[in-house]
């Protein structure tokens, strides 16, 4: 290591010997008024043109906006980028664009060693540093010496651009994170005529912004040409991928989770249907096909999250694909009615978009505690599929099989993601609507002996008969039913047989699974397992492992319930395994039940998401026991 | 004639028309012998024969009471749901399918206690839903706990002592809530409840219709004093659009406002109506007037029965994204 | 066996025979409008009073009344009595008394071969036939000949020692019930002048029904006198019980968890605040808490459950002992303000009177399906404790323990009961407050440094300040709060940190159960393992297993969650273990998890208890493959 | 004399009387610069120092909201419970100790949308517990949605294509609901909050406050018309009782009925005013003429402010078992 004297006082030369990179984590930060995530969101996307594996993490401020300036509203935007194997949105940051004080202090931890810190030092007034806590000035008071720092006058410099426009302080800084763009832009590179393009079509509805936004962009590039500080652009080494021929979007968990809904819907022919009511982070889901024009494709914002799920409820009822989307708080309200959907045998996709609880908990931290919830959090022997999703693009994906398994077998289906994938995104190609997995709909055609309960030998499902077909009018409700006829019953026999044809129906589901595939060695010592959100690092840290030569596999789950029939099999094959979550060992029970094997866990129930060390180092110490 | 009793709609009807029987499914319905649901089962599904529609197209959707078994005994399809939620459900199933006919039925406590709620906000939202409150001042399923709409000092088995507040007016709160249909009928009225419902189904939008309901285990005579027929004249008032408001043997009294508030003003035998006497404007775009006349009741003056208001505003779930009435 | 040929001709001999009897089993059915609750309850107290064991299980219609004399109408009491080893009403009927023929119907299939069925033959009329489905008239068809059957026509005897009377019908049918009891009293013998000065005073209020139920009850009795059906009076034998000197009152598990929040407040000077709604089978623990004119022991009947809760909760804010009381449905609207007392950490009573489920299930039918649920119904990490009841006078003590928890921790609890103790009953001695266990409250003492969430060490429990306190103002919430101090906090060890001391907590009550205790020999072969109400026939089977020389030994567990510290290792010292449900297999899956013991289980989900015979059976087999 | 403001409770206090900000927490607000919150703080806290009350003695409730937030500010007991659950948490701690004075603080989406049904129950009990709603017209905590009072047609995150359906009026719900003290001010008039509050605290029962909140960030200058400068005589008309209902540049502009719709009738400059001129009556057993005046506002009529309702009724909570008046 060779860290600077003192970070301000030269550029550092090792800059010069990174310039090419196998992967590298930048992370845009500032307060949440300086347009972090308008700039981090574009230097995503143009690494992603370059060919580039991105994967983005923003960070937002507590729910309620705090002071500027004030370190309960920094918001910040990660981004890494590289090669294709890397998953997540990176441990460590390389390079820190902080724009003020409270910027710099909340992510200064964060920063490697030695890491390049590149900060507004308009914004380091005493103000600011007083609310940042700072008692001192870090730019002067050695404190960032383990950093290679360099001190941009980012407002002055914005301020001296746009000078001709005749602006007020104020307006002139919104422009503030277009300097900082297109000094990066400069750095990495990326073709600022792309930048330039894409301002003008965004802003054009106001010239002036756009006008402003351009000269802030382009002083941040000639910065960085001119200023002595930064010797060479960095490069980013890429495997070059090849992309299959469609539309690429950046997407969010969020927004991959409601297009799945709608494309899962269509593929099935029918009309979707969504009740919701807001709650971060799920909200989006709900906007975004809040969005749509199609008449096929509904959202009703309900005065509450039971309403949301009985509208759905009753949609489905009527024919639709029904769904919710909700967080924990949400979930726990709609347990008397997913119970409804339970007995009722309706489709239902109720997706819970998990947040660190318990109660109103930490809104705007991430969590993977609602597993047991989703199995268990109703009254009585209620057995219902619970899916998890792994990635932003992977929540399309999972909610199309949800739907499916909704749709083939008559249920409701739980589905999880949580807020670290929520508003995280990536790169993906939409499938196209023929690409998706073929849909069962069990609409039943009118006969004679329709009986709303007779049930597909195959799949244990019951027909679905829905208003407006005729010959068939049936009451369907919440009271015990009779085999076959779903006539109201209270006899004891039929309630046990009723009991168990529900839970054999969805523990069928898992005839369906394909084999479930290690990534690794079948035969590792140790077995990584995890599911949800911690897919990312649980791969990263198992390929880095590998590198280093040790005998370990991961296994992640998307199917929570049932479980898939292999796994038991599966897990035995290895000397351990370690089941890794973001809870106190939700799964790790459920396994220990189902397989009475003693299991290890690791696990963090800190608001956010494992880093990749944390996981390779509690491997590898796992590993050294084994030996 | 009877004030409480208006005449049946009489077009007669083709011989191949559907009939009442075609809309009652085959349970038998298993309410107390004497339970007003009876009679409110039989009016809906004469409604149900009369309105033109095929069976598969109405839905009658519940939540959780006595009242709330009704989905069972009609040959529609029917959704008995949750306590107090049927107004979602419904919601739900109309905004998928818009041609179905949607029918809530629900009870005092489903409708006003758990789901007053989604109530409220059904109502505000003016979906074209129709939907049936079953009143009977009781829990009657959990067997006889006060409701939201029990007589303040009512002893049930939840109030030993009383109840110690004021009941919701069910009439008075749709209108609050801005409900664009809002009638009240009694259970021993077939005729008016026929009539009403139709109007309920003729109405484009929600309409809320407030059956006083007697339970003959719980809360027998609720109702008595409107629906005897030894005192029903002088309390009961069925209210007509554009006529006078007027009730009593022979229509003998009639409504006046003095000073904002209502009174009952007898007349002579021979007496015309007076210019003064209120008139009845179910369209009227204040509901001042329609407030006060659905706070009235025994023992100062007559309760108000038929349609309180019907106007029309913009129908929630014809897409805003395409219709732009709404 | 010698069953009469036909039941119908002549009394048949063998009852002279079974004139002594350890115990009898009788249950009084009709219609609902019978008044078969009142005959049932006193034949029960008359036998408590005669010094038996007595254990009664009523048998109400389905929820909305069906027309007379049909069959969803029937109204049953069944009750057992003997010496002191027995443990619930009864797996078989030795006497039936049968009002009607759907009553008779309803029922005969319990009733034991060679059994006694005393019929009203003035009810068997063909339209009562018809509406309880028989095509014949069974007391012509021979159908009865496995029973000894004595038809009376107590309808028209009954009319006709009330001649004087001048009744109508109608009238003189209402005292059907005491013509019947008066017949039993007879029989077994009872004292006529305790039941007929009880009548005088139970009625006092109408002398018309006084006079009318005292002549048909003493023509009844009269009848059994000089009828030559019945040749001897039965006499059951009994232990003498020594009874602690008391009051003794006949309880149902309802009204003992009612009394027992009520007692548990007066013992810790606190007041009781119960908020609830309306719901079968648990309505009569508020409804009996309404009953009290003490201004300390407050009823709310709210709006919805949530209402109820929630009330609990600000009253508990407040100071008071918070309660409410529900069953499944409510329990799963319940799910979001759980977590708020969760980590408000408020000392609050839920009672769970479970009836069997999924969604509005069989109101009126029993399980115990809501274990998972009560665990695991919240989203986030939220752990609390979970009690079950047992028997009826147990609800009182195990609401006692529950709220001493509750209160000594700090901390919400869970109260599992269910539908067949929620209205059976038996004789029980209520303890004097001074012998109530001890009650810790942690009521805060105003303190310079007083900090809301600064714990005590050996409880880990909160300080309890109350609005009115001065000096310790503070503001809880369902954001996740600073170790200490409370005030809200985002940080990621702060919530890590929380979570396991929220953890801690609950596992630590464990530490202060006394020992688990094993009926039987501690290293039996086989242990059946119970929680809730199958304690009844999990105890007798044990029983009668012994008495057959099988090594067998039952334990039953009142506390779920935490589990006993002893548990594990108990269970390794049997061969075997059975746990024995109501539902399909929840405890089980939890003590898989804990212990990783591969146990064996016994599931009924039928909405009805075990059967005593059930369960001696599986045992027996199970102990077969033992061998 | 600006008409949305109202002289101030002048009475010199005590050097030694608690001042505001011993009823203000250590904590910093964390709300948008400019919100309409930190002035509700202000007057809140304010009040309570007027009370005469230890600040031990005074219970702060919220539900979820940005609004919400405000127990943490203060220095009095509190409790951020669940969004729209307020009310029955501040109904149990009034119960189980009924010498405490309880406020509860709640936003429009958490009182109307998910929490009506608790607001409506409140309401209608009428403890002696004091409810403000502050309204913003949106959701606020959750970044710009849709709550129950936003305009038809209103664009936000969760309506790109305009809100579909009728917005609940709080005031005409309270009102309906059977409330015995419904007030309404707004967020600017410290003066006029200081005052209706302490009249909601000196009332015996439930008071109900709608505070018209300017959320600056997701719907800022909702009531611009109501409290700018330039436009709030012609907008904003306090009511007062026993006084005539004027507004209007040196309050030249009186409200009149014309067959029950009120109408605004301009003033000549010397002009006495008339007879027919309606007079504010708080007390009126009917509440008729406040649920016509809680409706009414721009562009057409001014928005009323001050208190709508003031009736006396038995309290809720002194027990029905012990005190005959409930
Ligand atoms: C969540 C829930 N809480 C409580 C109940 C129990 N319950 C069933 S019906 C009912 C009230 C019935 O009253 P009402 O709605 O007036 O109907 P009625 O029986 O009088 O027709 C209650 C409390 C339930 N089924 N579900
Ligand atoms: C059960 C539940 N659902 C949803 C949310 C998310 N949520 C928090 S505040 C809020 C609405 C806020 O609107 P409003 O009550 O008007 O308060 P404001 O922020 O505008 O003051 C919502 C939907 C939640 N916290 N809990
Ligand atoms: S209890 Fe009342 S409402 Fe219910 S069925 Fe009987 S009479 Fe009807
Ligand atoms: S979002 Fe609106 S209501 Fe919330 S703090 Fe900001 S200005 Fe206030
Ligand atoms: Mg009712
Ligand atoms: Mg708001």
């Amino acid at each position: 290591m060779n860290p600077a004297d003192t970070a301000v006082d030269l550029p550092d030369p090792d800059l010069i010997q990174v310039q090419t990179m196998d992967e590298i984590t930048v992370k845009f930060a500032g307060d949440s008024g300086d347009g972090i995530q308008l700039a981090g969101q574009k230097f995503a996307l143009l690494a992603s043109a370059a060919g580039e594996t991105v994967r983005t993490l923003p960070d937002y401020p507590a729910e309620i906006r705090s002071p500027a300036g004030s370190l309960g509203g920094v918001s910040g935007f990660q981004v890494r980028t590289g090669s294709a194997g890397i998953y997540t949105a990176g441990d460590r940051i390389d390079l820190l664009v902080a724009m003020n004080p409270a910027a710099l202090r909340s992510n200064l931890g964060a920063v490697k060693a030695n890491g390049i810190i590149i900060l507004d030092e308009s914004a380091f007034t005493a103000a600011n540093l007083a609310k940042a806590d700072f008692s001192g000035n870090p730019l002067e008071d050695g404190s960032l010496r383990d950093y290679r720092v360099f001190p941009v006058p980012i407002g002055k410099l914005t301020r001296g651009a746009l000078k001709s426009l005749g602006l007020s302080n104020k307006q002139t800084s919104r422009s503030r994170n277009f300097f900082a763009l297109g000094l990066i832009c400069w750095l990495f590179p990326r073709p600022p005529a792309a930048v330039e393009a894409w301002i003008a079509q965004r802003f054009a509805a106001t010239p002036e912004l756009a006008k402003a936004n351009h000269l802030a962009f382009h002083a941040g590039w000639s910065y960085g040409e001119t200023a002595e500080y930064f010797v060479n652009p960095v490069r980013v080494a890429v495997d070059p991928q090849r992309r299959t021929a469609g539309v690429y979007r950046f997407v969010t968990g969020n927004a991959a989770l409601a297009r799945g809904l709608v494309q899962s819907a269509r593929r099935a022919g029918l009309s979707l249907f969504l009740g919701g009511y807001p709650i971060t982070p799920a909200t989006e889901v709900m906007q975004e096909i809040g969005r749509y024009r199609d008449p096929d494709v509904r959202m009703f914002q309900a005065e509450d999250e039971i309403a949301a799920i009985g509208s759905a409820i009753g949609a489905a009822f009527a024919g639709a694909l029904g769904a919710t989307s909700t967080s924990g708080p949400g979930l726990s309200l709609m347990g008397e009615f997913l119970n409804l959907a339970v007995i009722a045998e309706l489709p239902l996709v109720v997706i819970d978009v998990q947040r660190a609880g318990p109660s109103t908990g930490i809104p705007t931290k991430s969590e993977q505690a609602d597993l047991l919830q989703a199995l268990h959090g109703r009254h009585g022997e209620s057995p219902l599929p619970v899916l998890a999703t792994a990635m932003p693009a992977d929540c399309f994906d999972t909610v199309v099989e949800a739907s499916r398994i909704a749709l083939r077998y008559m249920t409701p289906v739980v589905v999880l993601s949580d807020l670290s994938l929520a508003g995280s995104a990536e790169v993906w190609r939409e499938p196209t609507l023929d690409e998706l997995p073929e849909f069962t709909v069990h609409r039943a055609a009118a006969s004679a002996d329709f009986q709303p309960y007779r049930r597909d030998p195959e799949t244990l499902a019951r027909p679905w008969a829905v208003p407006g077909d005729p010959g068939m009018e049936h009451v369907v409700g919440g009271l015990e039913k009779a085999i076959d006829s779903g006539a109201v019953c209270y006899q004891p026999e039929n309630h046990a047989a009723m009991v168990q044809l529900r839970h054999d129906k969805v523990a069928g589901i898992a005839r369906e699974y394909p084999a479930s595939t290690v990534h690794g060695d079948a035969d590792a010592r140790l077995l990584l397992l995890g599911w949800g959100s911690s897919f990312g690092p649980i791969r990263e840290a198992t390929d880095q492992l590998r590198r280093h030569g040790h005998s370990v596999a991961c296994l992640h789950l998307r199917h929570l319930n049932p479980l898939p029939r292999d796994l038991g099999e599966l897990l035995k094959r290895h000397r351990a395994v370690l089941v890794i979550e973001n809870n106190s060992g939700q799964l790790w029970q459920l396994l220990r039940a189902e397989y009475l094997l003693d299991l290890q866990r690791l696990n963090k129930v800190q608001g956010t998401a494992f880093r990749i060390a944390e996981i390779a180092d509690a491997a590898a110490s796992l590993l050294e026991t084994l030996a | 004639m009877n004030p409480t009793t208006v005449a049946p709609i009489t077009a007669a009807e083709p011989p191949t028309a559907p009939s009442r029987t075609d809309f009652l499914s085959k349970s038998t319905p298993r309410w107390c012998p004497g339970c007003g649901c009876f009679g409110v089962l039989k009016s809906l599904t004469a409604t149900y024969a009369g309105l033109g529609m095929p069976r598969e197209r109405l839905v009658t959707i519940s939540g959780i009471g006595c009242t709330s078994r009704l989905p069972y005994y009609t040959a529609t399809y029917g959704f008995h749901t949750l306590h107090g939620r049927a107004p979602t459900v419904a919601l739900g199933v109309k905004l998928a399918n818009p041609e179905l006919s949607v029918w809530v039925i629900s009870g005092d406590g489903d409708a006003l206690a758990i789901g007053a709620n989604h109530t409220l906000h059904l109502l505000r939202r003016n979906p074209d839903i129709k939907m049936l409150l079953l009143n009977n001042q009781i829990y009657g399923l959990t067997k006889g706990q006060a409701s939201p709409t029990s007589p303040r000092g009512m002893v049930t088995r939840s109030t030993p002592y009383g109840v110690p507040d004021t009941p919701i007016n069910p009439v008075n709160l749709a209108l609050a809530a801005g409900a664009t249909f809002v009638a009240r009928v009694a259970d021993t009225d077939g005729a008016m409840m026929e009539e009403v419902f139709a109007a309920a189904h003729a109405h484009r939008g929600v309409a809320f219709v407030e059956v006083m309901l007697n339970c003959v285990t719980f809360h027998d005579g609720a109702y008595a004093k409107i629906t005897d027929h030894e005192t029903r004249d002088d309390y009961a008032l069925a209210m007509r659009p554009g006529q006078p408001l007027l009730y009593g043997k022979q229509q003998r009294k009639a409504l006046v406002a003095d000073h904002g508030r209502i009174l009952a003003l007898p007349l002579g035998d021979a007496e015309a109506v007076p210019e003064q006497a209120l008139r009845h404007d179910p369209q009227s775009a204040d509901t001042g007037l329609a407030q006060q006349l659905a706070l009235m009741g025994p023992p100062d003056l007559p309760c108000a029965l038929g349609i309180f208001r019907q106007v029309q505003a913009p129908v929630y779930g014809l897409d805003p994204k395409h219709d732009q009435e709404a």
